[in-house]
């Protein structure tokens, strides 16, 4: 990105954290109407932006822009949404246009695999949201106070836009094999007449993590496992056994016992 | 023109002509449901309403009034689902209220476009794939799709403001979760034991050769799917979100009208992509008979005819499976919650592991496509199963173990 | 002469009540409960059988044996010289510590029982018995210490048991207060003494044993050539002159070292702590208060008796403290009525005989009484712990009388051990204190007979308690059910009776002619012909033999010279009086068991026959019977001296510090606190506050890293 | 087809408001939903890049991500409803104090 356009950006990503801290809860009310349309502006100018700096020499594809905008103005509402719930809901709308994203950057496994994990994670979101929300009764005071938003968003957003405007200057960059190779159009993708042995994305990326990566691999599973036995530990209702009900008979006293299912 | 007629083409006639297949399917699956319940419970079902105005009326008087075995009832539920008032009660979070029934129909509607329907087909010299999609993961999708499957009854059952579909949705989700698991699990198997993820390549894996479907390489691992399909759909003896005995409707207790319809909808449709993929993955997909080659059911056969014959076959073994659910649904009781939760941790998900590994030996060892390997190796599982349940005596549970105790009364014996 | 395998032999000793002790605090909590006393009863058991196989060892080698096994280099204060952990092992230790092992192996077998209420084990019975573990450990650390750096550290260990034991029943202010009372008394005394190790390094540059006492050895035979390349010395006039330094020195030393001795020892005036001590459990008074570790002070005499017996003031000096301490503490035993004060007084006393013993350089005959007091002592202790056990915890002899009929078995040991207290005829106490007697007759006249006075009244005070307690009609205090006690605590009072009754004849050797003459203690000190007596020969040699007065004179130390020829003609009395000395002994000794007989029916007849007379004398002399009961106001005194004055000043320098100091110092802290208080507002303790300050940061770095 | 560029703009702007979400709501379910949208923005960055070199390592890391986020899930969540139970809120300006 070059000369004016960083400073186009730098406006953009302004314009962006104005819309954003309009459209925080507050306790008189937020201009969350002025913030959708506002950052809806941003959003736009940011992806028009991409199209003229990015896009141009390749011709654009409409998907890019509906599902980048989504993402944004989904993920601003999870931010700026006093209600939990529909944070989760607009999570998962940015989780699925995320993966769309990525089914256009020919990463099927990895969207598919977003969607699947997400999917169980999100859905254990909503039932706590959902349980704890009806618990305390309703929409508690603390969604309807942001948290000092405005040097908030000033830190994320001078960040952001400071590094999005540096590292996003790739013109320079040579054109990557990958992308001679994949010539294929997107609309390609998902149909039939991909030839068979260019059974491409997940096999590679299965040979790649099992080649390459294979301790990253193992130590994934057991950072997984830690976080299991870490979850059960943490979470586990420490209640007295003579409090709630009685405890359980000792073995061999008479007692219905069964089989386990 | 006729060049332009690509497999983007045809996949969008593919696409409307199955919707139009499932969506059919789903009214009579809701005749047939009802039928079989009756047949079950020695009645007669839906038997009134004929086709009056079409046929009924047209006939001659002499034959009597003839009602068709009811087969006008899906016309009139549909009807009359239509024509209700449609009421938006006036506690319930509007926006989610409405979006949940359309999240719950599309979700399930979209899982259809992966199923191989009839292998390939030539028309006019073009080969295409009797498949609305073939991604590199159609697999994986199926399973993404699915697992989305409850998003619509969770945000139905909190949209609701209603105690019951809170919990209604509560346990959607607990369920979902758990059976996500083995179900992962028993499909790893096949992926395992064909190599594959493309659903379309599991399907000519299947009718290579000697024309072994997975069904006989992994019999445990396609109960375990079967039963998960069960849980994944909520149906009985799953059906925990929506009972009627203790949650009043579950999920959709405020619903009513079209959207409530749309609930219904979504869970038939579900329940046929279900049945579909479940064909596909263990039970050859439009292949009739294993182990012989028929002409006309080869994959070589590419005609209009074979491709017809081949889909035919496939909604046969779908129509197969529908009617399973049905008699399941009659037949077996509803689990309590805890007994649901155990069936998965403590059966399912170690039983599919143990499946699982099997066909992991059999890969290592070169043997996963030997039916001499993988269907001992699938009785040692049962096997174990049965041996650990044996040992096992923990008391039901810990709602159980609430209960008041057994005490001995020296003349009538034990007695609660 | 080597002794085989000392060195393992000693570091069995030390660790196996170590190991057991450790075994006992760690597991005793949660594992082992009841049953703590288990691993220390096996490990101070275990390393009292090794003690009787080194024993048997260095017997086997006779009194030259001598073996200072390097464990291993501890570290090192200057360039190539290291201070060692090593042992020393010579008659003199095998005896201390087959003693303390074997009398405390029957002390932990007795508190077994003694320390539970009706078989449940008392609170802190493990801790009670890792204490007891630790403090065989430290005790063994003090006598098998090859150095003085070693036999500091187990003085000082051996002082905090007694500390922790004391203070065992630490919710009872009064054992609370007498835990801290003898820890700093000791510590004055032990002030003294790491002065003296301290005087001792920097004459010698050394600490060992081994090279000490060698260039002492040097120094009195003036051998400067051997100094020199015993202590690495530059040159030969250096030598010369450290052999003048150090025989200037060894007085000096000797005092200092005597400061600990008192204080450990319990002699006057540093005596106060040891009656109080007996707030601690009975076994606990009965090993460490009055088998073992008081008796450190007379045994680091005797070991360091090339430092001792340099200078005859010093010698009389400690002769007077012993005599004075005996004397003074068997008086004011003769009105306590506290059993276990009575006996803590005898105590005091008796360790003045060894202390009079020491200073008329019969050094062997102290150790022959330290090693018969510790089972007559023990016994006492032990049995006036069975008599507290069966009446439920009161221990005034006013409160009960008559049980020699309820407890039969405590009745006949503790007359046993009563009879060797007195000195009656046959008993182990009769041989030792008579040989003592008859030192301190042969050299300080006056001392022997505070001597035989001190025995007179050691023998009524002992059998006043014994009629008191076992005589007349049976009493014992309301409410307690007075039973005999059981076996774990029987068997340990009649082994150590055993002791009691045969352990002097290791003093006297078989001799025809005069009556009593067949059993005859060693009046010969220089040749000595007995058992014990033979066997410390070679250790208690720098008492008796020409110990180097003329030499001590000769290096010019004139202040001293005129002792010293005194002394010379006594030891030249000693040791060539033959005949005189053979008839005094025996004078002596017909005398001393007399007196012995005469004490025991005085006691018989005050207060069996004529329970008046002592009330008379009561009421006749107030005044003495008053400033005997207040133990001459001894304790008072010392807190009108020393306490009081030292807390002005306490208070005094505390108000100074609470006031000006603190004050300044808070001045100073304000400054910082003005700043946190500035600054506090930065730290709201909400997570995303630091998220948020974080991420400012991150700000600024990148936009001065990516634009600037 | 896209540039990376694009897409690597995209993942900056989600890391960004996510970013913000974390820092200024208070709701501890919600801050959690937010470092998750910094997730997205890290994959669609990762994913970004992968395609400026041959391979699909970038892929691969976004694999791990998607690890990391289940962990986070898992324990993060765990660890809300414990703090839930100890005061009955997900206002996370209850937990200011050091003290429990």
């Amino acid at each position: 990105m070059t000369g004016g356009l960083v400073y186009l950006l730098y406006v953009l990503f302004a314009v962006g954290g104005i819309a954003l801290y309009l459209a925080m809860p507050r306790t008189q009310g937020a201009h969350a109407k002025a913030g959708l349309v506002i950052g809806g502006g941003a959003v736009a100018g940011l992806l028009a932006l991409c199209a003229q700096v990015y896009m141009a020499p390749h011709g654009s594809n409409i998907f890019y822009y509906i599902f980048a905008g989504v993402a944004l103005l989904a993920a601003g509402r999870v931010v700026t949404h006093p209600n939990p719930t529909y944070s989760a809901v607009y999570f998962a709308l940015v989780v699925l246009s995320v993966a769309v994203l990525l089914v256009m950057q020919r990463a099927e496994f990895l969207a598919v695999a977003l969607v699947i994990i997400y999917a169980g994670a999100i859905l254990v979101t909503y039932a706590f949201v959902i349980m704890l929300a009806q618990q305390s009764g309703g929409g508690s005071s603390a969604d309807q106070r942001a948290r000092e938003p405005m040097l908030a968003i000033i830190a994320s957003f001078v960040v952001m836009g400071t590094i999005a405007g540096r590292v996003s200057d790739l013109r320079e960059l040579p054109n990557s094999p990958v992308e001679v190779q994949a010539t294929a159009d997107v609309m390609d993708v998902p149909l039939a007449d991909t030839p068979v042995k260019d059974a491409g994305n997940t096999l590679s990326v299965g040979r790649t993590m099992f080649n390459q990566y294979v301790v990253v691999v193992q130590l994934a599973g057991l950072l997984l496992l830690v976080a299991m036995v870490g979850a059960i530990a943490v979470s586990r209702k420490r209640i007295p056994a003579d409090e709630h009900g009685p405890p359980p008979p000792p073995p061999g006293e008479i007692g219905r016992t069964v089989p386990p299912f | 023109m006729l060049l332009a007629f690509t497999q983007l083409g045809f996949s969008s006639i593919l696409a409307l002509v199955i919707l139009g297949i499932i969506l059919g399917m789903v009214a009579y699956s809701i005749y047939f449901e009802r039928k079989i319940a009756g047949w079950v419970q020695d009645r007669y079902g839906p038997n009134r309403v004929g086709l009056p105005t079409l046929v009924g009326d047209l006939l001659p008087e002499k034959y009597g009034k003839f009602h068709f075995w009811g087969l006008g009832q899906p016309i009139a539920d549909g009807l009359k689902f239509f024509l209700k008032e449609d009421i938006i009660p006036s506690h319930v979070d509007k926006p989610l209220f409405l979006i949940a029934p359309c999240v719950s129909l599309i979700v399930a509607l979209i899982g259809f476009v992966v199923i191989p329907w009839g292998g390939q087909v030539a028309i006019f010299g073009q080969v295409f794939n009797v498949q609305v999609a073939n991604p590199d993961i159609g697999l994986l999708y199926i399973l993404g799709v699915g697992s989305m499957g409850v998003y619509g009854v969770v945000l139905g059952g909190w949209a609701s403001n209603n105690k019951y579909s809170v919990y209604g949705a509560v346990r959607a989700t607990a369920q979902m979760l758990s059976y996500e698991i083995p179900m992962g699990v028993a499909i790893m198997c096949v992926v395992l034991t064909c190599g594959q993820v493309r659903l379309e390549e599991i399907m000519a894996s299947q009718v290579a050769g000697w024309n072994v479907w997975n069904l006989f390489y992994h019999p445990v691992a396609f109960i375990i799917l079967w039963i998960t399909m069960f849980a994944e759909t909520n149906r009985t003896p799953f059906d925990l979100a929506e009972c009627e005995q203790e949650l009043v409707g579950g999920f959709h207790t405020e619903y009513s009208a079209m959207k409530f319809a749309m609930f219904f909808l979504a869970e038939y449709a579900h329940m046929i992509t279900g049945c579909a993929f479940l064909a596909v993955l263990f039970c050859g997909g439009w292949d009739p008979i294993p182990f012989v080659r028929i002409p006309l059911f080869r994959p070589e056969d590419t005609g209009i005819i074979a491709m017809l014959a081949k889909m035919a076959v496939l909604f046969g073994k779908v129509a197969f499976f529908m009617f399973m659910y049905m008699w399941v649904r009659w037949t077996v009781p509803r689990f309590r919650f805890d007994q649901l939760m155990r069936v998965a941790w403590k059966g399912l998900i170690p039983a599919s592991l143990g499946v699982l590994a099997v066909a992991i030996a059999g890969l290592y060892l070169g043997l996963h496509r030997t039916l001499w390997f993988t269907l001992p190796g699938n009785v040692a599982v049962v096997l174990v199963s049965l041996w650990v349940m044996s040992r096992a005596k923990d008391p039901v549970s810990g709602r159980e173990a609430n209960l008041p105790p057994l005490t001995r009364s020296p003349e009538l014996g034990v007695q609660a | 002469m080597e002794i085989a395998g000392a060195g393992t032999l000693g570091v069995l000793i030390l660790l196996l009540p170590a190991l057991g002790a450790v075994a006992a605090a760690a597991l005793g909590p949660r594992v082992l409960k009841g049953n703590s006393h288990l691993p220390v009863i096996f490990g101070v058991g275990g390393a009292a059988v090794v003690a009787l196989i080194m024993l048997k060892r260095v017997a086997g080698v006779g009194p030259e044996a001598l073996s200072t096994p390097v464990i291993y280099e501890w570290f090192s204060a200057k360039q190539g010289s290291w201070f060692n952990v090593e042992l020393w092992i010579d008659p003199l230790t095998a005896l201390m510590m087959a003693m303390v092992t074997f009398v405390a192996t029957f002390v932990v077998v007795y508190s077994k029982e003694y320390m539970r209420h009706h078989d449940h084990p008392e609170r802190g019975y493990e801790r009670f018995f890792a204490f007891l573990g630790m403090f065989v450990c430290a005790m063994g650390v003090l006598v098998l210490g090859g150095n003085f750096l070693l036999l500091y550290m187990g003085w000082e260990a051996v002082g905090l048991c007694s500390y922790l034991l004391i203070g065992f029943y630490y919710e009872k202010p009064s054992a609370a207060a007498a835990a801290k009372k003898a820890f700093l008394v000791n510590r004055i005394g032990d002030f003294g003494f790491g002065l003296g190790i301290l005087l001792i390094y920097m004459t010698f540059g050394h600490l060992d044993y081994r090279t000490v006492f060698e260039a002492i050895r040097l120094t009195n035979a003036h051998n400067a050539d051997a100094l020199m390349s015993l202590l690495n010395l530059g040159s030969l006039t250096e030598a010369q002159e450290l052999i003048h330094t150090i025989a200037a020195r060894l007085p000096y030393m000797a005092l200092l070292l005597l400061c600990g001795a008192i204080g450990k020892s319990a002699q006057f005036p540093l005596y106060v702590w040891l009656p109080d001590a007996m707030e601690g459990p009975s076994p606990v008074s009965a090993l460490i208060h009055a088998a073992t570790m008081v008796t450190a002070g007379v045994y680091m005499m005797v070991r360091c008796g090339l430092i001792f017996a340099a200078s005859d003031t010093v010698m009389l000096i400690i002769a007077i403290i012993g005599g004075g301490t005996a004397l003074f503490a068997a008086t004011v035993a003769l009105v306590q009525t506290d059993m276990k004060r009575i006996l803590a007084y005898s105590t005091i006393s008796q360790l003045g005989y060894m202390f009079l013993g020491v200073g008329v350089f019969a050094a062997s005959s102290a150790i022959f009484h330290l090693f018969t007091h510790a089972f007559f002592k023990a016994l006492l202790f032990l049995g006036a712990g069975s008599v507290m056990h069966a009446m439920g915890g009161v221990i005034d002899v006013r409160r009960f009388g008559g049980l020699k009929r309820i407890m039969p078995i405590t009745f006949v040991t503790m007359l046993i051990g009563s009879l060797a207290l007195a000195g009656f005829p046959l008993f182990a106490g009769f041989w030792s204190k008579d040989e003592i007697v008859h030192h301190a007759m042969m050299h300080r006249p006056i001392l022997g007979i505070v001597g035989l006075i001190t025995a007179a009244l050691t023998a009524f005070y002992t059998f006043r308690m014994m009629f008191l307690a076992f005589w007349g009609e049976e009493r014992v205090p309301e409410g307690v059910h007075a039973h005999e006690s059981g076996r774990w605590i029987l068997v340990p009072l009649c082994v150590l009776a055993l002791g009691a009754a045969f352990a002097g004849y290791v003093g006297v050797h078989v001799e025809s002619g005069g009556f009593l003459g067949f059993l005859q203690p060693d009046e010969d000190m220089a040749h000595p012909q007995t058992a014990i007596h033979h066997f410390l020969s070679e250790v208690t040699a720098p008492f008796h033999v020409e110990h180097g007065a003329e030499h001590v004179v000769a290096a010019g130390h004139a202040a001293m010279g005129a002792e010293h020829a005194m002394a010379t003609e006594h030891v030249a009395d000693a040791v060539h009086g033959g005949f005189l000395a053979a008839i005094a002994h025996h004078w002596l000794m017909y005398v001393s068991a007399l007196i012995a007989i005469g004490g025991i029916l005085v006691a018989y007849w005050w207060y069996v026959r004529k329970p008046w007379i002592p009330q008379l004398l009561r009421s006749m002399l107030p005044d003495a019977y008053n400033v005997l009961l207040n133990k001459y106001f001894v304790d008072e005194g010392y807190d009108k001296a020393i306490v009081k004055p030292l807390r002005m000043g306490g208070v005094t320098c505390f108000r100074l510090d609470e006031f000006f100091i603190d004050g300044v110092i808070w001045l100073i802290t304000a400054i910082p606190r003005f700043i946190g208080f500035c600054a506090r507002s930065l730290q709201g303790g909400a997570l995303q506050g630091y998220g948020l300050t974080m991420a400012a940061g991150l700000g600024i770095i990148v936009v001065l890293a990516l634009l600037m | 087809m896209p540039d990376a560029g694009a897409y690597i703009v995209l993942g900056a702007a989600l890391f960004a408001v996510g970013m913000v979400g974390f820092l200024a709501r208070r709701n501890l379910i919600v801050m959690f939903l937010s470092t998750e949208i910094m997730l997205q923005g890290v994959l669609v960055n990762l994913v970004g890049f992968n395609r400026m070199y041959a391979g699909v390592d970038g892929q691969v890391f976004g694999l791990f991500v998607l690890v990391i986020a289940a962990v986070e899930a898992g324990l993060g969540l765990g660890l809300v409803v414990l703090l839930f139970r100890r005061k009955g809120t997900l206002d996370s300006e209850v937990w200011a104090t050091m003290h429990g």
